[in-house]
C-alpha cells in the first residue's frame, strides 16, 4: 500500500534558480534561505519517496487567459519546463505517472471537483524551483515521477481556501486508495507574502505569514476562515499562492508534525519559507 | 511612477495599491496580456525589441497600452487591465527586474525599494530574537 | 430584473446542418424532425430574449486532450464556428455578453465549481445547429448575446449528472441575480440516445429517452438517479450529452412547464427530440 | 469489420460493444487522437490524403494505429484509443459518413444499418399510436 511520507512547503521565487545557476548558496544574501533546505535534504534521503505530487500554480507558460483552468491536473508521460519569456530553461525532464494521474481525477471528478485534464502540460518555474532545491544533486535524471497540479492563483474569482483545502483532501484520498506500494510525497508552492505590483508592491506581512506557518501543521483549517481576496489584502497579491500549500496540506490526511522550519526576508520581493510536514496514518487510540 | 490607482468599477472590495485581476480588469487587458504571453518564444521578444510599435499593433493593442508601454508606466498598464503574471515577462524584454518594477511603482528609488524589503528583514530578525515567532 | 424566459432542448446532429443547407427542411426524411421547431420559432418570436446561454459539449473545435475542462465558460467578446474537419464553416457569428459571463463565472465558483474561463472560444456545431434551427429567419445577425458553456461529454471520467445539474443551479441563480433587464432563454443541446462507435452503433433506447422527456420539465432530478455510466449504457456513449439538459433544466429553478414535445427517429444515427419548456417565477401559495 | 471488442483492462465496467473513452484508452490513444484534431485544419486533410504514411510518422502514430488506419478498421482504431469525437474528422477525409462507419463496425451493409434505425422509427410510430409515449 502507498504510504504519504510528508509535505514540502516553500517559495518558488524565480531568482532563486538564478542564484543555484551562478553557485551563490553561500552568498550572504542568499545563505539563510538555502541553510532552510538543509533537513529537507536529509529527509529525503532518509524516506527517498517515488512519487511527488506538486501543487503549483502557472504563471503564464502553460496557461492563457484564453483557457483558464481553476484547477488542472497533469495525465502526462513526462513533463518538461520552457522558456517562459526570460531566456531560462534547460532543467532536466520530469517524467510523469499518468496511472496515478488518472486515479486521482477518477477520485477528484467523484468528489465533485471539476478539474481540467491535461495529458500535454508543460510546467513552469513554480515547480522547476522547488524541485530543484529539494534534490540539488541528481546529476541525470529526477529519482520521483511526478504528478502536477495547478492551482488558479491569477484570474480572479480564484477558489476559496476551503475549497482548495477540500479539493487537496480529495487528492489525498485517491493517494491512499492507490493500489501501488509507492512513497508518496506532497509539495505545495509559492507565497509567503510578497506583492510585485501596484502602488503596494513590496508589501510583506510577517504577523499572516507567522500564523500560516504556525498552523499548518497543527490546525490548517484556521487558514479557511479567509477568502482568497482576504489573502490579496492581508498577504498581498501574489501572497496568494499559498493556496497551493493549502491544498498541499489538504492532500496530508493523517498526523500532522512539523520537522522543519524556515522563514527568511527578502528573497527578492518575497517573505521565503520552507516548511517540512511529516505524516503518519493516524493511529486510534 | 505615473498615472495613479484607478479602482475599476464600484460595489466592488478595493485593496489599497492593489489590482485585483477580475474579468473586467481581464477584459479591458485581454490584448497587452495576449502580447505578453507570446514573449515565451524569443523570436517575437525579438520582433517586440526590433519595432514596438509594429509589435504591438499586431496584438491590437488599445491606445492605453502602447500608451502605458510606451512611457514605461507599470501602473498605466495595470489600470489598462494588464497582469503581472504576463508583464513580468514584457519587463525581461526591458531588462527590468522585480525591484527595478517596484521602485517604479512606489516613487522610490530601486535602493529605497530594496531597503524597505531588508527592514522588513531586520523587523523580523527582532521578533525572531524576542521570541515572538519562530 | 431579469427573467429566466423558458429553455430549448435539442439534438444537434452535424447532418442537420447539412439538410438545412440543402433545403431539405420539407424533405420527407427531415420533415418531422424541423416540425417541431415551429411551436419554438411562434414562442422566440413572442418572448424576443435577449440573452442565450447554451450548455453544449465540444466535439474537438475548441478543447483538445491537452487541456480538456470539465465546465467551460466563454467569457469573450464574440465567438465564431470554425471548420471542425469537414470543411462546414460560415455561420454568421456570436455577439458575446462578457459581463454576463463573468456573472455567472464568480457565482459558481463561489459556488464551489471549478470551471476554465475562457476568453476566446470557438463553439461548434452543437451550439451553431441549435442556434440555426431555433432562429431560421435572421439574415443579417443574431438577435441575442450569447454565454455559451461546454461541459465534458467526452474523456471520462465525465461529470455525474447531479454534478451537472447543481451546476446548472448555480447558473440560474447567476442569472437570477444578474441586475440588467434582460429576457434570457437557455439551451441544452445533444442526445438523445445515440451510439457512433463500437459493435453496438446504432443503439437507440425510446423508453429511456422517454423517461427523460416525461420528467424533464416536472421532476428532472429523477434523471439524476443514473450515474454518467449508467447513461452511456442506456442511452448509448453519446447519448450522455443529455448531461448538457440536465444542466441546462438545472439553471430553470422557477415553475416549468412543457410548451412543446417532438420526437422523431431516425435523424442520422440519432433519436432526435426537440422540447420547449416555459419557466416562471415561482408564487408561493 | 476487423478485430473484435478488448476491454482495456479488468475491474472495471464493461458496457457490451461500447469503448469507454477514459484514462487508459486516453493514453493509448493520444497520438491517433492527436492526428485527428489536426484534421480541422484543410490544409493537414490534404497532407493526410497526399501521403498517410508521412501524416502518421509526423504525429508519432503506433504500428497498431497505423495498421488499423491503413486497414480503415474502426474497431482497431477504438482497441488502439481512438475517440470518436476525434475519429470523426478522420472519417469525413476517407469520405465515410456516420452510418458507413456504423455499418462497418457493426459487420452490416449501409443498407442493413440504415434499416435497423428505420425499424427504431417504426417502432416508435407503434407505441405512439398506442398512445404509450407523446
Ligand atoms: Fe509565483
Ligand atoms: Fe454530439
Amino acid at each position: 500500500m502507498s504510504t504519504i511520507a510528508g509535505g514540502i512547503f516553500t517559495s518558488h521565487v524565480p531568482g532563486i534558480g538564478q542564484a543555484i545557476a551562478k553557485g551563490l548558496k553561500q552568498d550572504p544574501y542568499w545563505k539563510p534561505f538555502f541553510d532552510g533546505w538543509h533537513t529537507v535534504h536529509d529527509w529525503l534521503k532518509r524516506e527517498k519517496p517515488d512519487v511527488l505530487v506538486c501543487f503549483y500554480n502557472d504563471h503564464g507558460l502553460n496557461f492563457f487567459l484564453d483557457k483558464l483552468p481553476t484547477f488542472a491536473i497533469g495525465a502526462a508521460d513526462g513533463y518538461r519546463h520552457e522558456d517562459e519569456g526570460w531566456g531560462i530553461s534547460g532543467y532536466k525532464p520530469y517524467p510523469g505517472m499518468p496511472e496515478l494521474s488518472w486515479h486521482i481525477i477518477e477520485q477528484v471528478v467523484h468528489d465533485e471537483f471539476d478539474p481540467t485534464m491535461c495529458q500535454k502540460m508543460l510546467v513552469d518555474h513554480a515547480l522547476a524551483i522547488p524541485v530543484e532545491m529539494a534534490w540539488p544533486d541528481e546529476e541525470e535524471s529526477w529519482p520521483f515521477k511526478l504528478v502536477p497540479i495547478a492551482i488558479n492563483t491569477v484570474q480572479y474569482p480564484l477558489p476559496s481556501p476551503k475549497r482548495c483545502f477540500e479539493f487537496g483532501r480529495s487528492v489525498g484520498r485517491a493517494l491512499e486508495s492507490w493500489p501501488g506500494d509507492e512513497k508518496i510525497v506532497v509539495m505545495g508552492t509559492g507565497g509567503l507574502s510578497h506583492q510585485l505590483e501596484g502602488e503596494r508592491a513590496g508589501h510583506i506581512n510577517i504577523e499572516y505569514d507567522t500564523f500560516c506557518m504556525d498552523n499548518l501543521s497543527r490546525d490548517p483549517e484556521a487558514l479557511l476562515q479567509h477568502s482568497s481576496l482576504d489573502i490579496a489584502e492581508l498577504a498581498g497579491s501574489q501572497g496568494v499562492e499559498i493556496l497551493n500549500w493549502i491544498a498541499a496540506r489538504g492532500a496530508m490526511r493523517g498526523s500532522v508534525t512539523e520537522l522543519s522550519r524556515n522563514y527568511h526576508i527578502p528573497i527578492s520581493n518575497t517573505a521565503a519559507a520552507t516548511m517540512l510536514l511529516e505524516n503518519h496514518e493516524t493511529v486510534l487510540a | 511612477m505615473n498615472g495613479t490607482f484607478d479602482p475599476p468599477a464600484t460595489g466592488k472590495r478595493v485593496i489599497p495599491g492593489t489590482y485585483v485581476f477580475d474579468g473586467d480588469a481581464a477584459r479591458r487587458g485581454f490584448a497587452i496580456n495576449e502580447m505578453c504571453f507570446s514573449f515565451n518564444e524569443d523570436a517575437n521578444r525579438r520582433a517586440f525589441a526590433e519595432d514596438e510599435e509594429a509589435y504591438m499593433e499586431r496584438f491590437h493593442l488599445s491606445e492605453e497600452h502602447k500608451k502605458a508601454i510606451r512611457e514605461r508606466d507599470v501602473i498605466g498598464m495595470l489600470n489598462a487591465g494588464g497582469n503581472i503574471y504576463y508583464l513580468a515577462k514584457l519587463a525581461g524584454i526591458l531588462k527590468l527586474g522585480v525591484q527595478d518594477i517596484g521602485a517604479l511603482q512606489t516613487g522610490t528609488t530601486v535602493d529605497e525599494f530594496k531597503a524597505a524589503l531588508l527592514a522588513h528583514g531586520a523587523k523580523l530578525k527582532e521578533l525572531q530574537t524576542q521570541g515572538e515567532t519562530a
